[in-house]
């Protein structure tokens, strides 16, 4: 496909970014900021989403749990980080001694390092997703069937996380850290170093998809979308496909944990259940599913309305996030991306996409 | 004489009960292009779902080509191996561009995960040069899903066509054409046999004439006969079941 | 700086914000309004008002509890208005929705600390929402009130724990039970942190007070299919059920416990999470004679909780009923208006000093805070559950008791004492 | 054993609306659960309605009132719900299902503001109270044992609706086929509201129903959501034999697995069997074959 735009993308692209890299830190009080960061790293989950359920058409109601798995690996890291400042001068993280252990379970052991924490945040969910995959997907699970999997997933690995107590913090999670490879958490500085880090690793990951997207794999993807048994007759193994887009997801969701750990201070089975799971999907939604610039966008609006609102009238947040889920599958398919795009477009290609359900495969920013 | 390019031995395929196909025989030898005709459910397209993967046989053998069995391949391997299928209900992928629907079908040394990942642009000559044969040149960059029904048989014939198959396998490829349109697609049909083998169902008689050298005629799921149009014609069993009716209603008018 | 900070930067944030999308315009106004609004207010008021924050779950599962104690802390604030307020300021809440969710809780209170300045925030239910709020407050050094009971284990600087402490409530509790109805025990708890700790804080006490273990069982919060647990309590034929399932879990236990003819005769149930409020869920008669332990209810006979009743039925209806976290989380608003006004200003360490050995007749009767550990001094009831929802105080310590956050059996060495720096081990030190 | 079978009816009674609305006709809906609280809550305003009415002794006819009633509340709200909503999402149920998601906030919050946060008291009628002696340690609690009749009976009644009746042809018609049978002049539309109603009538009588085991509040759907699609997955889809064979099958391990070892992880354990069974057989025990491409 030509695209003309393309050039115009990156410089639209680049001007974001730097936005968001100088004028945010500069502009935003630190409250603002730490928010939008935390918004930033969830929107590198949303990019995942939108990889599996925008481009691949597969409907995964369990990234709470890789969104999890990358949270818990760096607050491992984290409240190892505390020792011996804890409350009980011990080595051991506070909620392990006073569940009544002694020792350092062996994997948590390796955490000490960051280098690790930080790898096994994005490997360990990618593995999770790539044996789940390959499960799931040889069987030829498919839509709905897989939907109501992955849920069934979260469900079970949030009541695993708030059983194993003496090893995760149960239901409170691990809360309660000092320090960052040295650097005091609570200093704003450091906070403002986290948000770059998060503006840097989404600037990344937004090029890695794109670039996956714009591939022919990208387009492979989209015939799974389509017609995944079609595909099957013109020699492509969807099977593969699948597993690696899912990793892939899998991965960005827990690089977004990650990244989310550090800025909001806790970890807990509440980010890994279904609710959770399941909102994560609606802002891919919002934003315009299909398109990776609508899947960072609908997170930072539905985020930021959602703290906006509850702000000021929580008794009305259920109704709003409610009828934002109807009013955009009603009426907005493509989401905000997609209601910019028929304000732009013309009325013929208007009418083309009404035949086409799914968003188009351009990249417009 | 030759290896055939596909043979079917004692294959039967049952639907809870139900014989699709019941103890078939059925050969075919490469460059052959080859009509099966027959009226509904004689099992025309559970023939085509055997040999391309989508239905296993709950009985008997498929030979591909050389030796080659394919009861135990699954559908993207018999694909790989050289068989290109087009559907009695055209199936392109609807959000993809005329263009990208070629692209995917386009005949690759691999279509693994990480070759199509890091796979340079197609090769748009080839690609225009199916798309002018097919007549969609001037759509290539139009979504698949807005093309009338028509273009859409020519796409997926097209697909079928730029996979370069050993063995084609075409399922109602005329339907909703147009006189000239049919007229078209059975020239190239024709054109393909020889370099290819062609495995075409129909019902359209004025096509099977255009394009028939030998007929294969199914009922029941089983072969009832097999030959050139005279011999079909002149079979009053075939007559009885299947042509009878045709004869009549061209006696009509 | 204090109150305008945040206004420019609403601005430079829209800005922002129009400028990485067109579209986001919309959200981003919705989500400054309230900074607009809650800043330009206080300005228009005369004397700049004591700004509070009242933290709890407006929605979401935890609703259920938390929206009552929002209700009577905004009560408790109107009384104190009406008073005056404090060094002649009115008093002014700024409330926010912790939404059930933990770093919402964490979210919200950074919020409440960094841009609404609040001197102090009443707030939280749950263990884990305090456990994620706690360094939040103790990094940007502000002032929690914490009026449920909990597990203990816990001694923050920047606390004041108006709730009971495990010593307050599980430990007598457990003696009255060993002394009134029997040795063997069986434990049952929902899933979490609360339970689990109650319970290892019980087992310990069994064992020194002779006491049997025959059962120990937990729950997911939110378990509606108690008919297993039931039988397996049915088989261990223990005297007393020790519960400390909460929140929903408690109707389906009390009704299918009923439905299998299970009675407070046959087997006596202790609860720990459930009082009037959840009775009306549960309906009095299928709890009824069973037990639970507070350190307030709503029968209470003093002068000053049956005004506190009266007031608060004739403000939210006459079929509300009050219970102990809502007690707690009402004389705690008058407790710290007491500290601020002893303080005189509204520091945080200014207020914490003056909260120091505060008392306050409260509805249950004196309570003060301890000056060593800024928990609360409490008296402990044991009640029995009346076919109308209410209780029956069939024990009562004669005054209030001194809180431990520490388990005297698990811990023996360890305590909280801010003389001496906070958590002292005698081991250690 | 009996527990077991106790169990297994009341995750059948909750998954038997499901096995209609989203066995048979497809549609993901995650306000299923909140129906079910509809339900409930219509038990409890019905038992309220009765107490002012009869007082004290009089009330326990409530119950066999407010099942009825019950289903007509879900029921008629579930016909909205198809007639403003689903009906514009057949043949999406991703959509369908992010958008039954939403209504099932809303119809929460909306429970909340009418009824308050607070769980509500239902009260079992006394002639649910008693329990049935067998012989000394064996007695069976009457209403489980109603529970297992009574979802023994729906069942039953389902079946003869969907096999025996006019309208179950119409029904399995138009879900097996809908353009066909339109053309058979079958009015597609309207079965589709009317049998979706069913099924959301039944969820709601299994919510006034399993107002008696459980608690009642806002949230009360939640609860029973995730079970209900499990035993519906399990069953496999589209077959009614399904969701009762599902519904045996989870509600036995479950008190087995709990038995031996902690409720959270006899879910646990459940779960994933489910999901590892889900891989071994995709469409569940009782799969529905067809030819289609897709």
């Amino acid at each position: 496909m030509p695209n003309i735009s393309s050039w115009k993308d990156w410089l639209l692209f680049g001007a974001i970014f730097a936005v968001l890299m100088f004028a945010a830190p500069a502009a935003l009080s630190d409250f603002r900021l730490n928010l939008l960061g935390k918004f930033l790293a969830l929107a590198i989950l949303a990019l995942g989403i939108d990889l599996i359920w925008g481009y691949t058409g597969m409907l995964s109601l369990g990234h709470g749990v890789f969104f999890g798995i990358g949270g818990y690996c760096m607050a491992m890291y984290l409240k190892l980080q505390v020792g011996a400042a804890g409350t009980y001068q011990t080595d051991l993280p506070d909620f392990m001694t006073w569940n009544g252990l002694t020792e350092l379970p062996w994997f948590w052991k390796p955490m000490h390092h960051f280098s690790i924490a930080m790898l096994s945040a994005i490997l360990a969910p990618a593995l999770c997703a790539t044996l789940l995959g390959l499960l799931t997907f040889r069987s030829r699970v498919q839509g709905v069937y897989f939907a109501i999997i992955t849920q069934a997933l979260a469900l079970v690995a949030s009541l695993l996380l708030i059983g194993q107590q003496p090893y995760t913090g149960g239901t409170n999670g691990i809360t309660d850290y000092k320090a960052i490879l040295g650097f005091d958490l609570a200093d704003n500085s450091v906070q403002k170093g986290l948000y770059i880090a998060t503006v840097l690793a989404l600037g990344v990951s937004y090029v890695f998809c794109r670039w996956i997207v714009r591939s022919r794999l990208g387009k492979v993807l989209g015939a799974i979308r389509d017609a995944e048994n079609r595909l099957r007759f013109l020699g492509y193994d969807p099977v593969g496909f699948k597993v690696f887009v899912f990793a892939i997801s899998g991965a960005l969701a827990g690089l977004a944990g990650a990244l989310f750990v550090p800025q909001v201070g806790i970890i807990s089975p509440s980010n890994v259940g279904i609710v959770p799971s399941i909102e994560m999907v609606i802002w891919v939604a919002v934003g315009g599913r299909g398109t990776l610039s609508g899947a960072i966008l609908g997170t930072v609006l539905v985020n930021a309305a959602r703290s906006g609102f509850s702000e000021q009238f929580p008794a009305f947040w259920l109704y709003f996030l409610g009828s934002l889920f109807i009013s955009v599958v009603l009426f907005f398919p493509d989401g905000v991306i997609g209601a910019l795009r028929y304000a732009r477009d013309g009325f013929e290609k208007l009418a083309r996409r009404k035949r086409s359900a799914v968003a188009e495969f351009e990249e417009v920013i | 004489m030759p290896t055939s390019i596909i043979y079917l031995e004692g294959v039967t395929v049952s639907f809870e009960g139900f014989k699709a196909l019941n103890n078939l025989n059925f050969i075919m030898y490469p460059g052959e292009l080859r009509v099966v005709i027959g009226p509904n459910g004689a099992g025309k397209t559970t023939l085509l779902d055997v040999i391309s993967g989508k239905v296993r046989p709950t009985a008997g053998r498929v030979i591909f080509g050389e030796l080659t069995d394919l009861s135990s391949l699954r559908e993207h391997e018999m694909a790989k191996l050289g068989i290109g299928r087009k559907f009695q209900t055209p199936s392109v992928f609807k959000a993809l561009s005329v263009f990208e629907n070629l692209e995917l079908a386009c005949h690759q040394k691999s279509k693994g995960v990480f070759a199509t990942l890091f796979s340079k642009r197609a090769e748009r000559e080839k690609i225009f040069a199916v798309l002018d044969e097919i007549g969609l040149a001037d759509k290539a960059w139009m979504k698949a899903g807005s093309l009338s029904h028509g273009e859409k048989q020519w796409l997926e014939i097209g697909m079928v066509v730029i996979q370069d198959p050993r063995l084609m396998l075409i399922d109602e490829p005329v339907a909703g054409m147009t006189g000239k349109e049919t007229e078209k697609t059975g020239a190239l049909l024709s054109s393909l046999a020889g370099k290819h083998s062609v495995l075409v169902i129909e019902h359209d008689m004025n096509f099977v004439r255009q394009i028939a050298r030998t007929i294969t005629v199914l009922h029941e799921g089983t072969v009832l006969c097999e030959g050139p149009l005279e011999k079909i014609q002149n079979d009053p069993r075939v007559a009885e079941i299947y042509l009878g009716r045709e004869h009549k209603s061209h006696a009509s008018h | 700086m204090s109150t305008n900070d945040a206004r420019p930067a609403s601005l430079g944030r829209r800005a922002f914000m129009r400028r990485a999308a067109g579209a986001a315009a919309g959200a981003a106004a919705a989500n400054f309004l309230p900074e607009l609004g809650y800043h330009v207010m206080p300005r228009a008021a005369a004397a700049e008002p004591i700004r509070v924050g009242i933290l709890h779950s407006l929605s979401g599962t935890m609703a259920i509890s938390e929206t009552s104690l929002r209700d009577v802390e905004l009560m408790a604030i109107e009384e104190v208005n009406a008073k005056g307020g404090v060094l002649g300021r009115k008093v002014e809440a700024i409330v926010e929705d912790g939404a059930s969710d933990w770093p919402t809780f964490a979210e919200k209170s950074r919020k409440l600390l960094q841009r609404d300045k609040v001197c102090s925030v009443f707030g939280c239910w749950t263990s884990a929402s305090r456990k994620a709020v706690l360094p939040v407050f103790e990094r940007l050094n502000g002032l929690l009130w914490y009026p449920v009971q909990y597990e203990g284990n816990e001694c923050s600087h920047n606390v004041f724990y108006t709730g009971a402490a495990p010593n307050q409530q599980i430990s007598p509790a457990v003696t009255w039970l060993l002394k009134n109805r029997g040795k063997k025990f069986y434990l049952l708890g929902s899933d979490y942190v609360f339970p689990r700790t109650a319970n290892l804080i019980i087992k310990a006490q069994l064992k020194s007070e002779g006491g049997q273990l025959v059962g120990e069982e937990y729950t997911p919060l939110g378990h509606m299919e108690y008919s297993t647990v039931v039988n397996k309590i049915r088989a261990a034929k223990p005297d007393v059920v020790f519960s400390t399932i909460n929140g929903d879990s408690n109707v389906a236990f009390y009704k299918q416990l009923r439905n299998a003819g299970i009675t407070a005769k046959d087997i006596a149930v202790m609860a720990v999470s459930v009082a009037e409020d959840e009775l009306r869920g549960i309906g009095g008669g299928v709890a009824e004679g069973h037990y639970a332990a507070w350190n307030y209810f709503q029968s209470v006979n003093t002068s000053e909780n049956k005004a506190f009743v009266d007031k608060f039925k004739t403000r939210f209806g006459k079929n509300r009923v009050t219970d102990d976290p809502i007690e707690a989380a009402y004389f705690q608003v008058h407790l710290w208006a007491q500290a601020v006004q002893k303080a005189g200003a509204i520091t945080v360490e200014a207020i914490r000093k003056g909260a120091l050995g505060q008392e306050f007749k409260a509805p249950e009767g004196m309570v003060r805070i301890d000056p060593q550990n800024q928990h609360t001094w409490k008296t402990v009831r044991i009640g029995q559950i009346r076919s109308d929802g209410q209780f029956n105080v069939v024990f009562s310590t004669n005054g209030p008791v001194r809180p431990q956050p520490w388990n005297s059996l698990l811990y023996p060495n360890r305590d909280c004492n801010w003389d001496l720096g906070g958590t002292v081990d005698k081991n250690k030190s | 054993m009996f527990n077991g079978l106790s169990v297994s009816s009341i995750l059948l009674l909750m998954a038997l609306g499901l096995a209609i609305t989203f066995g048979l006709m497809g549609v993901i809906n995650m306000a299923h659960g909140e129906l079910m609280m509809l339900g409930s809550y219509t038990a409890y305003v019905m038992q309220n309605a009765f107490l002012r009415q009869f007082g004290d002794q009089g009330f326990s006819g409530y119950f066999a009132v407010a099942l009825p009633v019950s289903f007509f509340v879900a029921g008629s709200v579930g016909l909205l719900l198809e007639r403003t909503l689903i009906r514009r999402l057949y043949g999406r149920p991703l959509e369908t299902l992010l958008a039954t998601w939403g209504v099932s906030l809303i119809l929460q919050q909306t429970m909340r503001q009418a009824f308050g946060a607070n769980n509500v008291d239902v009260r079992s009628p006394q002639w649910l109270t008693g329990r049935w002696q067998v012989s000394a340690g064996l007695e069976f609690p009457h209403l489980r044992l109603f529970i297992i009749f009574f979802t023994a009976a729906a069942v039953a009644l389902i079946y003869l609706l969907l096999f025996r009746t006019n309208v179950g042809l119409k029904i399995r018609a138009v879900t097996q086929n809908r353009d066909m049978s339109a053309c058979l002049g079958v009015p597609t539309a309207k079965v589709d509201a009317y049998t979706f109603a069913l099924g959301s009538g039944l969820a709601g009588v299994a919510g006034c129903i399993l107002s008696l085991m459980g608690s009642v509040g806002p949230t009360t759907g939640q609860n029973y959501i995730v079970d209900a699609f499990m035993v519906v997955v399990l069953g496999g889809v589209g077959k009614l034999a399904g969701a009762i064979a599902g519904g045996l099958g989870i509600g036995e391990c479950n008190t087995l697995f709990e038995s031996f070892s902690t409720a959270t992880m006899g879910k646990v354990i459940v779960f994933t069997l489910v999901i590892l069974f889900l891989q071994w057989k995709p469409s569940g025990l009782f799969p529905s074959r067809n030819r289609s491409l897709d």
